[in-house]
């Protein structure tokens, strides 16, 4: 049980390590958000979890922590995402297609 | 336990003298929420777990939104 | 949905949270949490009458959990293939905004979906209007709307349809 | 304390190293709000493996707490970035 522990706990750090990297490489601030969430969510979840697994009176704990984690970090995400665009941040120079033009809200600024 | 340490140190040295140089001051309200984000590790790492819930409750919820509500109603750019 | 009914609703959605958060079942614990749920309903379910909770039901439950996996299963995919594009030298991304179409209806299901779209391969909500949802796309594989609604919202929807019917 | 949580905790900290680096360069605002939000969820995550090390139950409230109210910081900051000046 110990070593599935550490093995989980391996991966997640693996996980938010690769979240660092794609947040200095990735072009513009949206592919900056897809690597800095998601990867950090799933390595956070991996690690909080593996923990648990370790150390089985503290999962309860641990498992309540992951959830809310995994609860909250889309919002905070997107929140981001939205205030980005809203500010007027450009796409990076390789983008393929923009069809928020479309709409009304933001086709007037 | 001594490596995480050291690096907190830098972040936060690195994070306050950033603070003095940005122009925008939005740039040096983000960078002063990562200065008390710092400090609640190392409170955290020197084993006092209230204090650090006390400096994160303070640093990062109450002293961001003061200081965005103050730039909001005031000028955003240094000149 | 009445008022008493959601008025429960909240009560026991407040209640099942501070069990969870505080973890014990000492008498002393319970009593505040009892008390604490019970003002905080009173002042805010009126606020929760116009979002419309999903009825119970075990058909319901079940899918619940089917969607709870499937939704594990793209998240381990979406960051297996966020990572491989970051460590790639060349960084072989192709972003690009698209609009989706979505049919649920109510507050709590849109949620859910733009939530879970966040979550999965290569796509982030930037916003929702009405029933058209604002994607950021790490790698466009159809520029047409219809297209895109079919990669990438339909496989949540045929679940999120029936839980909240 | 011994060979592998060295192993992981280093491996963090390469982690929050590059984060650290786009939030000292990115070009707008929202870049490091973005590196900022990334810091807290790693650190979050280094709270619970710190605990472990320390081998303290109650000191995972901690990371409860933090998760919780940078959460609200973030929304907040958020909000006001999104309104324009």
């Amino acid at each position: 049980m110990y070593y599935l522990g550490v093995v989980v706990t391996g991966v997640g750090v693996l996980f938010l390590c690769l979240g660092g990297i794609g947040l200095f490489r990735f072009p513009d601030v949206y592919n900056r958000v897809q690597a800095g969430t998601k990867c950090t969510t799933l390595g956070a979840f991996a690690t909080i979890i593996g923990v648990g697994i370790m150390e089985p009176t503290w999962f309860w704990k641990t498992l309540i922590i992951a959830l809310f984690i995994l609860a909250t970090n889309p919002i905070s995400s997107h929140s981001l995402g939205r205030a980005a665009y809203k500010s007027g941040t450009e796409l990076a120079e390789g983008s393929v297609v923009d069809m928020a033009s479309e709409f009304e809200e933001y086709s007037e600024e | 336990m001594i490596i995480i340490a050291t690096v907190t140190v830098f972040f936060m040295l690195g994070a306050a003298l950033s603070v003095f140089f940005f122009k925008d001051l939005m740039n040096a309200v983000v960078a002063s929420s990562l200065v008390s984000l710092t400090a609640t590790v190392l409170f955290y790492l020197l084993q006092a777990p209230d204090v650090a819930m006390a400096e994160a409750a303070i640093g990062v919820a109450l002293v961001t939104g003061i200081f965005v509500v103050a730039i909001r109603r005031t000028e955003r750019y240094e000149k | 949905m009445s008022k008493v009914k959601s008025f429960f609703y909240l009560f026991s959605v407040l209640f099942l949270v501070w069990l969870g958060f505080t973890a014990t079942f000492q008498l002393q614990e319970l009593a505040l949490g009892l008390t604490l749920s019970f003002l905080l309903s009173l002042i805010f379910y009126k606020t929760y009458v116009n979002i419309g909770f999903p009825p119970l039901g075990i058909k319901r439950f079940v899918f619940a959990l089917i969607y709870i996996i499937v939704v594990f299963k793209e998240i381990i995919k979406a960051n297996l293939d966020v990572a491989y594009r970051a460590v790639h030298p060349k960084i072989p991304i192709n972003p690009g905004i698209v609009i989706i179409r979505t049919n649920l209806n109510g507050d709590v299901a849109k949620t859910v979906l733009a939530n879970s779209i966040t979550l999965t391969p290569g796509t982030f909500t930037l916003d929702v209007i009405g029933d058209r949802l604002l994607i950021h796309w790490i790698n466009v594989e159809s520029k047409s709307e219809e297209e895109a609604t079919k990669l990438i919202g339909e496989r949540f929807e045929r679940y999120l349809r029936i839980i909240f019917a | 304390m011994n060979a592998i949580t060295i192993l992981f905790l280093s491996i963090i900290c390469l982690g929050l190293f590059l984060s650290f680096l786009r939030m000292l360069s990115g070009p707008t605002a929202p870049d490091r709000a973005v590196a900022v939000d990334t810091m807290t969820t790693i650190i979050v995550a280094t709270l619970v493996l710190v605990a472990f090390i320390l081998e303290r139950y109650i000191y995972l409230d901690v990371a409860l707490v933090y998760s919780l109210i940078s959460f609200v910081g973030l929304v907040a900051l958020a909000r006001f970035l999104e309104k324009g000046f």
